[in-house]
C-alpha cells in the first residue's frame, strides 16, 4: 500500500493566501515533563471553530507572531473535538516563545497540512503503536482514535518508552490505557530508576522482548530519528514488512506545503507527502538521511 | 624563476611529500573548468600531483579548507595564504607539525574583472592574458593589447606587503618584490574617508541593499572558522535572517570586528561577491587599524597570541573615560 | 507569405515605448554593476549591447531575494493580520534568455504544485516574455546538454533573433501572435531574413561546447546515493556558500522569519540555500551536518527528485553556478563523473 | 509603566558586576545625580561585550553604548578588560568608519567605589549624545 500523496481532506485558508495563520486562544496548558508542554486551543473565529476538520497524523505551523512558526502535529483525536491540542518540547526560538505563553494567549494556526494515518488501511488490523518520548504525541491521536472506534480494529499493542520515569509524556492517557482491558500497553525507561517498576531499557530492545506478531498487524512508529533508526531492523527481524511498518517523521520545516524545500527524504516531502510513510516508501533514504 | 619551472618542483615536493606518508591530502590548484580559472584540487592521490599548476590566477586563499580536513596536508601557499595558516595555529585551529607549507612567493595575481571593465569583453572571450613581468598582454580576436600590470592586478595584490610567504617549508620560486599600483578609485578607503560620516554611512547602506546573503564573504574567508557564526544563533536573534539592508551590514561589520587581527587581505571576500559589494574596502580599513593602534600585522608569528587576546598594559586609553 | 516580423535594432525603442503603456517593462540593467531585469527607463536601449545574460535570474523578478508576507499588529482586541499583496502589475520581460525562461517554466510548476503560493504565482500572472536567441553564449553555458539550445523558444511568447542589423520577430504563443499583431513600426520579414535567423540559430547551437550526458542521470544518482566516498570527493572544495543556489534560475527554497518591534511586526520570506547546515538544522540533530550530503541534496535535488516528481530535471544549462563559484566547483564536472550502475 | 516618558537620548549601559554595576549602585544609594537616560545590562566582566552587542544596541535605535569595566590591573579576572579595551578600541574606529558617529560608542573605567565618577560619566555622555541627532542610522528612510 502507499499513504495517500497530498492531503485529500479540506483546506481552511485565511483567505485565498496559504501562508495567512488563523489567530487563536490557548485554553489550557499542561506540563507533561520539565520541558515538554501540550497546550489546549481553539479557533478565534467562531464559524472555523465548527468547520475545523483534521485527520489523525495531520501537523499544523504555529505562529507566535513576531518570534516566527513552527510544524508540530495535532495532538489531540479528530474524534473528540471540542478543543485541538499539540505538545511540544522547549528547544529553540518558537518553543521558547511558546512556553512562555500562558492561558488566554493568541497564537497563530494554519493547516492541517501532511497526509495523517491511513485509516482504511489500519481498519481490521492488529495496531502496534511504538513511541518514544514526545514521539506518542501523534500516535496518541490515532490511539484515541482506534479507542474511540475501537469495533474497526483488532488488537492495539503500545510499546512507549522515555529516558526516565519524569520523562514519560501524557501521563494521564498511560493511566487510562493501562485499565482499559481491551488495550495492551507495555512503558519503559532507558535506565533503572527509584520507584520504577516497569520494564527497564531502550524502546527497540523492549519491542524485540514483546515481540509481538507480525501477522495482520501493522506498526506505527514514531519518536527520536535514532529511536526510529533502530526500531526498523527489530521490526523486520519479527517479520514485518516494508509495507507493514508505518512511521511519522519530523524534519526542519518552514512552509509546511512542500514548497519551501528543507524537510525532503529523497524526492519526498515530509510535509507534503508525509508525515506518515511507510518504510516501503523511504527505505532507500532512510539510513543514509534519517 | 618561471612558472612552468615552480610546477615542476611542486609536483616532485607533492608527490613526494605523499609517497613518504608525510602527509594525507595534498591542497593545490589544478586547471579550472573555465577559461584562465583554476580551481582547488585537494587530493589523496599521488597521480593527481601531475594536475598541480601555478599561474597568475591562482586566486583561492586554501588555507581555508585546512580546518576541514582530517589528517595532515601539504597545502600551496602565497604570501597572504601562508600568513591566514599562521593565524590558524594562533588561534589553535591548526598544529604547525600537520601543515607542510609548500611557499610560492607571489607577484600579484590578475584580476579579471579588471581587465573585462578595461576591454569591455567577459573573460571567456579573451584568446589569452600573458603575463610579463610588468606588462600583461591580453589578446582578443588576434588582436594584443597590452596593459601596465598594475593596472590589472587585485587591488590587495597592490598593497600587499609580504608577496613572500612568512611560513614555510620550502619555498617554491625566488623571493620577489612587491608590486605597488593605483587601487580602484571609486572604492578606495582614502576616497571613502574624504566623504562626510553621514554620506559614508549612505554609502554602505546603499552597498548592502543589494546583499543576498550567500555568506560566500564568510565561507571563503579562512579567518571565519567559527563553528557556528553568530548570524546563524536563534536565541537571542542577533541578526535578522531576512536580508535587510540594515541585517546586511550588521552582519558584515560584526564579520569584519571577528576577524581583526586574523585578515591578512587576501582579498577573497571581495572577489567571491557576487553582488559586486566592495568588501575589501572594510577588511583593508580594519587590517588598518589593527596596525596603527597595535603595530600588529595578521599572521606573521605562529608563536604569538591572537590579536584580541593579548595586550600591553599601557595601550591606547584615550578614548576611554 | 512569411508571418514573422522584424525591426531595425535601433528602433527597439520605439515597440518598447508601446508595449510600455500597458505593461511593466523590464530590460536588462545594472544595478552596482550587477545586472538583472529591472524596469526599463523609457529612453536608453544601450542595454543590448552588453548584455549575454543577467547576473540575477529572471527569478528574482518573481521570487524576490526577500519579501513581506503580511504584516501584524496588537491592540487590546488582539492582534491582527493584514496580508501584503504583491500587487497587479503585468510585466514584460524583454530579451529574456531561452534558459531563463525555461526556468520560469519549471518554478511556475514547483510554486503550482498542491498548495498554489500567492505570491509567485500573483506576479507570475500575465507576464508576458520577450526571448532574445543567444549569439555569444557563455564557456559555461551548457543548454543544449539539457533539452535546450541558445534560441529555444518553447516558454516565451515572442523569440527575436539578432541577424545582424535587425532582429527577426517571431509569434510563438497566441499571447505573443496578438500582441505582434498590435505592435506598429514593425516590417514584414523576408524569406532572406528567416533563412538568416536559421544560419544564426545553427551557429549559436554550435557555440555552447560544454556537454553533459543526462541519460539515465536519476537512475544514476539514486544508485550511488549511498557513495559517501563518490560524494565526498565531489563536495571537498566547496565552501558551502550559497552562491550556486541563490542565483541559479530554478532554485526556489526558502525561509520565513518573523521581524518584530514592540506590538508591530511582519513574516518575510527570503531565499534559502539547501548548501547552509542550518538549512535543516534541527535542535537535536540536523541530517545534512555534513558537506558532502549538502553537495548530494543539491545535485540529486535537481537531477533526480524534482524529475521523480515533476518528470524534468530542475536544470537548465544557464552556467551561472560555474560562473560565479567561488572555487569553480562544476555541475556538470559532478554530472559527467557520476559512477556508472553497475 | 507604560506611561512612562520616552527619555532621549537612549543609552544603553553594559556594566561589569564587579565594578561599574556597583559604582552605578553606589552613585543611586548616595543619591548622586544623574541623567535618567541609561539603561543597564550586568555582565560578568567587560571582556564579556562582544562588540556585536554593541552594534545590536545601535541597530535597536540606541543613541550610545556605554561599556564600563574595572581599571586597568583590577579586572576580576585578571586581562578581560584590556581585551575589552582591545576590542572597543578596533570598534570604535572602525564604526567611525562605517560613517557611525564616535560619540555613540563609548567606555568608561568605574570602580565599585567611584559612584561619582558614574554619575559624571553618564551626565557627559548624555550631554554629548544630545549634541549629535537621535540614532536614526538604521531607519529605512533619511
Amino acid at each position: 500500500m502507499t499513504v495517500t500523496n497530498m492531503s485529500q481532506g479540506k483546506r481552511f485558508f485565511a483567505s485565498d493566501n496559504v501562508y495567512l495563520p488563523h489567530l487563536a486562544i490557548i485554553e489550557k496548558i499542561i506540563e507533561e515533563t520539565p520541558g515538554v508542554k501540550t497546550f489546549h486551543f481553539n479557533f478565534k473565529d467562531e464559524k472555523l471553530r465548527k468547520e475545523f476538520s483534521f485527520k489523525s497524523g495531520q501537523f499544523a505551523e504555529y505562529s507566535v507572531l513576531g518570534v516566527g512558526e513552527a510544524p508540530f502535529c495535532i495532538s489531540s483525536s479528530p474524534s473528540r473535538s471540542d478543543h485541538l491540542e499539540f505538545a511540544t518540547q522547549q528547544v529553540g526560538k518558537v518553543t521558547n516563545a511558546l512556553h512562555r505563553l500562558g492561558v488566554g494567549a493568541e497564537i497563530g494556526v494554519r493547516g492541517p497540512y501532511g497526509n495523517g494515518f491511513p485509516l482504511d488501511f489500519l481498519e481490521g488490523k492488529n495496531l502496534i503503536f511504538v513511541g518514544g518520548g514526545i514521539g506518542l504525541a501523534p500516535l496518541r491521536s490515532l490511539i484515541w482514535n482506534a479507542i474511540d472506534n475501537r469495533g474497526k480494529y483488532e488488537n492495539i499493542d503500545i510499546i512507549y518508552g522515555a529516558r526516565s520515569p519524569g520523562d514519560l509524556c501524557f501521563k494521564y492517557d498511560l493511566d487510562t490505557w493501562d485499565k482499559d482491558k481491551t488495550i495492551n500497553i507495555v512503558s519503559t525507561i532507558d535506565k533503572e530508576d527509584k520507584g520504577w517498576s516497569g520494564r527497564v531499557g531502550f524502546v527497540p530492545k523492549v519491542l524485540e522482548e514483546v515481540a509481538p506478531s507480525a501477522s495482520n498487524a501493522v506498526a506505527i512508529v514514531c519518536g527520536p530519528p535514532v529511536m526510529i533508526r533502530f526500531t526498523f531492523p527489530v521490526l523486520i527481524k519479527l517479520g514485518f514488512t516494508p509495507g507493514q511498518m508505518i512511521t511519522t517523521l519530523e524534519k526542519k520545516m518552514k512552509c509546511g506545503i512542500g514548497k519551501c524545500g528543507r524537510c525532503n527524504i529523497g524526492n519526498l516531502y515530509v510535509c507534503r507527502d508525509g508525515p506518515v510513510f511507510t518504510y516501503a516508501q523511504i527505505k532507500n533514504f532512510v539510513s543514509s538521511e534519517y | 624563476m618561471k612558472n612552468s619551472e615552480i610546477e615542476q618542483r611542486l609536483r616532485q615536493e607533492a608527490k613526494a611529500l605523499l609517497e613518504q606518508g608525510k602527509v594525507d591530502y595534498i591542497i593545490g590548484y589544478e586547471t579550472g573548468s573555465l577559461k584562465f580559472t583554476t580551481t582547488p584540487l585537494i587530493t589523496r592521490n599521488k597521480d593527481d600531483v601531475e594536475r598541480l599548476i601555478v599561474s597568475p590566477f591562482i586566486v583561492n586563499n586554501l588555507s581555508v579548507y585546512l580546518t576541514e580536513i582530517k589528517g595532515k596536508a601539504g597545502i600551496i601557499a602565497k604570501g597572504c595564504d601562508s600568513r591566514s595558516i599562521v593565524n590558524l595555529m594562533q588561534d589553535n585551529k591548526i598544529a604547525r607539525e600537520d601543515v607542510v607549507i609548500m611557499g610560492i612567493p607571489c607577484p600579484g595575481l590578475i584580476d579579471l574583472k579588471k581587465i573585462e571593465l578595461l576591454l569591455g569583453k567577459d573573460r571567456d572571450e579573451f584568446d589569452s592574458v600573458i603575463r610579463h613581468n610588468d606588462r600583461a598582454v591580453t589578446t582578443i580576436n588576434g588582436k594584443e593589447k597590452d596593459f601596465p600590470i598594475a593596472e590589472v592586478l587585485f587591488d590587495n595584490c597592490l598593497e600587499c606587503e609580504f608577496p613572500v610567504p612568512q611560513e614555510y617549508d620550502v619555498l617554491l620560486g625566488e623571493p620577489c618584490a612587491p608590486v605597488t599600483g593605483e587601487v580602484s578609485k571609486k572604492t578606495s578607503i582614502k576616497e571613502l574617508e574624504a566623504m562626510p560620516r553621514g554620506e559614508r554611512w549612505n554609502y554602505w547602506k546603499e552597498e548592502f541593499s543589494r546583499c543576498i546573503r550567500c555568506y560566500a564573504c564568510r565561507d571563503i574567508c579562512p579567518a571565519c572558522f567559527c563553528q557556528r557564526c553568530f548570524v546563524e544563533e536563534s536565541e537571542p536573534q542577533w541578526v535578522s535572517p531576512t536580508p535587510k539592508w540594515q541585517d546586511n551590514l550588521m552582519f558584515q561589520v560584526t564579520r569584519n570586528i571577528h576577524v581583526a587581527g586574523r585578515c591578512t587581505d587576501c582579498g577573497e571576500c571581495e572577489r567571491v561577491c557576487p553582488m559586486n559589494i566592495p568588501l575589501r574596502s572594510l577588511a583593508k580599513k580594519m587590517y588598518d587599524i589593527v596596525d596603527e593602534q597595535f603595530q600588529y600585522k595578521a599572521g606573521m608569528d605562529k608563536n604569538a597570541p591572537p590579536l584580541l587576546t593579548a595586550y600591553e598594559a599601557a595601550e591606547a586609553e584615550d578614548f576611554i573615560r | 507569405m512569411s508571418t514573422s516580423k522584424k525591426i531595425n535594432k535601433k528602433d527597439i525603442g520605439k515597440i518598447l515605448s508601446q508595449w510600455n503603456q500597458e505593461f511593466t517593462v523590464l530590460v536588462p540593467s545594472k544595478e552596482g554593476d550587477v545586472s538583472k531585469m529591472a524596469r526599463w527607463d523609457g529612453k536608453d536601449t544601450g542595454f543590448m549591447d552588453s548584455h549575454r545574460n543577467t547576473v540575477q535570474p529572471v527569478k528574482t523578478n518573481f521570487f524576490p531575494p526577500m519579501e513581506e508576507m503580511f504584516s501584524f499588529q496588537k491592540d487590546k482586541e488582539g492582534y491582527h493580520i493584514e496580508p501584503v499583496s504583491p500587487g497587479e502589475h503585468k510585466l514584460l520581460i524583454f530579451a529574456i534568455r531561452p534558459c531563463d525562461a525555461n526556468a520560469l517554466a519549471i518554478l511556475d510548476v514547483a510554486f503550482k504544485d498542491g498548495y498554489e503560493d500567492p505570491y509567485y504565482l500573483s506576479r507570475r500572472k500575465g507576464t508576458v516574455l520577450i526571448g532574445l536567441g543567444c549569439t555569444n553564449p557563455y564557456d559555461s553555458c551548457f543548454c543544449t546538454s539539457m533539452g535546450s539550445s541558445p534560441s529555444d523558444s518553447t516558454n516565451v511568447d515572442i523569440m527575436l533573433t539578432d541577424i545582424g542589423d535587425e532582429f527577426l520577430i517571431e509569434e510563438i504563443t497566441e499571447t505573443g501572435k496578438e500582441m505582434i499583431a498590435r505592435t506598429e513600426e514593425l516590417e514584414e520579414a523576408k524569406k532572406a531574413d528567416e533563412a538568416k535567423a536559421k544560419q544564426v540559430k545553427e551557429a549559436s547551437y554550435n557555440k555552447v561546447t560544454r556537454k553533459i550526458d543526462t541519460k539515465d542521470i536519476d537512475k544514476k544518482l539514486l544508485a550511488c546515493f549511498e557513495n559517501k566516498d563518490y560524494w565526498e570527493e565531489v563536495s571537498a572544495k566547496c565552501i558551502s556558500c550559497g552562491i550556486c543556489t541563490f542565483l541559479c534560475p530554478t532554485c526556489y527554497c526558502f525561509d520565513i522569519n518573523d521581524d518584530s518591534f514592540k506590538k508591530q511586526g511582519a513574516r518575510f520570506r527570503s531565499w534559502d540555500s539547501c548548501a547552509f547546515p542550518v538549512y535543516t538544522r534541527m535542535p537535536m540533530e540536523n541530517p545534512r551536518e555534513e558537506k558532502w550530503r549538502r553537495v548530494r541534496q543539491k545535485v540529486c535535488h535537481k537531477f533526480e527528485f524534482f524529475p521523480m516528481n515533476f518528470g524534468s530535471i530542475a536544470c537548465v544549462g544557464c552556467g551561472r553556478c560555474i560562473r560565479l563559484c567561488p572555487v569553480n566547483w562544476d555541475i556538470t564536472q559532478a554530472i559527467e563523473s557520476v559512477p556508472e550502475i553497475t | 509603566m507604560n506611561q512612562e516618558p520616552e527619555r532621549k537620548p537612549r543609552i544603553l549601559g553594559f556594566l561589569c558586576r564587579w565594578c561599574s554595576y556597583a559604582g552605578a549602585d553606589l552613585a543611586g544609594t548616595s543619591r548622586k545625580k544623574y541623567p535618567a537616560n541609561i539603561e543597564v545590562i550586568r555582565v560578568p566582566c567587560s571582556g564579556r561585550v562582544d562588540p556585536l552587542f554593541v552594534i545590536k544596541a545601535l541597530r535597536l535605535g540606541f543613541d550610545g553604548v556605554l561599556v564600563s569595566g574595572c581599571h586597568p590591573g583590577d579586572c576580576h579576572y585578571q586581562t578581560g578588560n584590556y581585551r575589552a579595551r582591545r576590542r572597543m578600541a578596533i570598534t570604535k574606529k572602525f564604526l567611525e568608519y562605517v560613517g557611525v558617529e564616535p560619540q555613540r560608542i563609548q567606555v568608561s573605567w568605574v570602580s565599585a567605589s567611584e559612584g561619582g565618577k558614574f554619575a559624571e560619566v553618564v551626565a557627559e555622555i548624555t550631554k554629548e549624545l544630545k549634541e549629535i541627532k537621535p540614532n536614526r542610522l538604521f531607519d529605512d528612510e533619511e
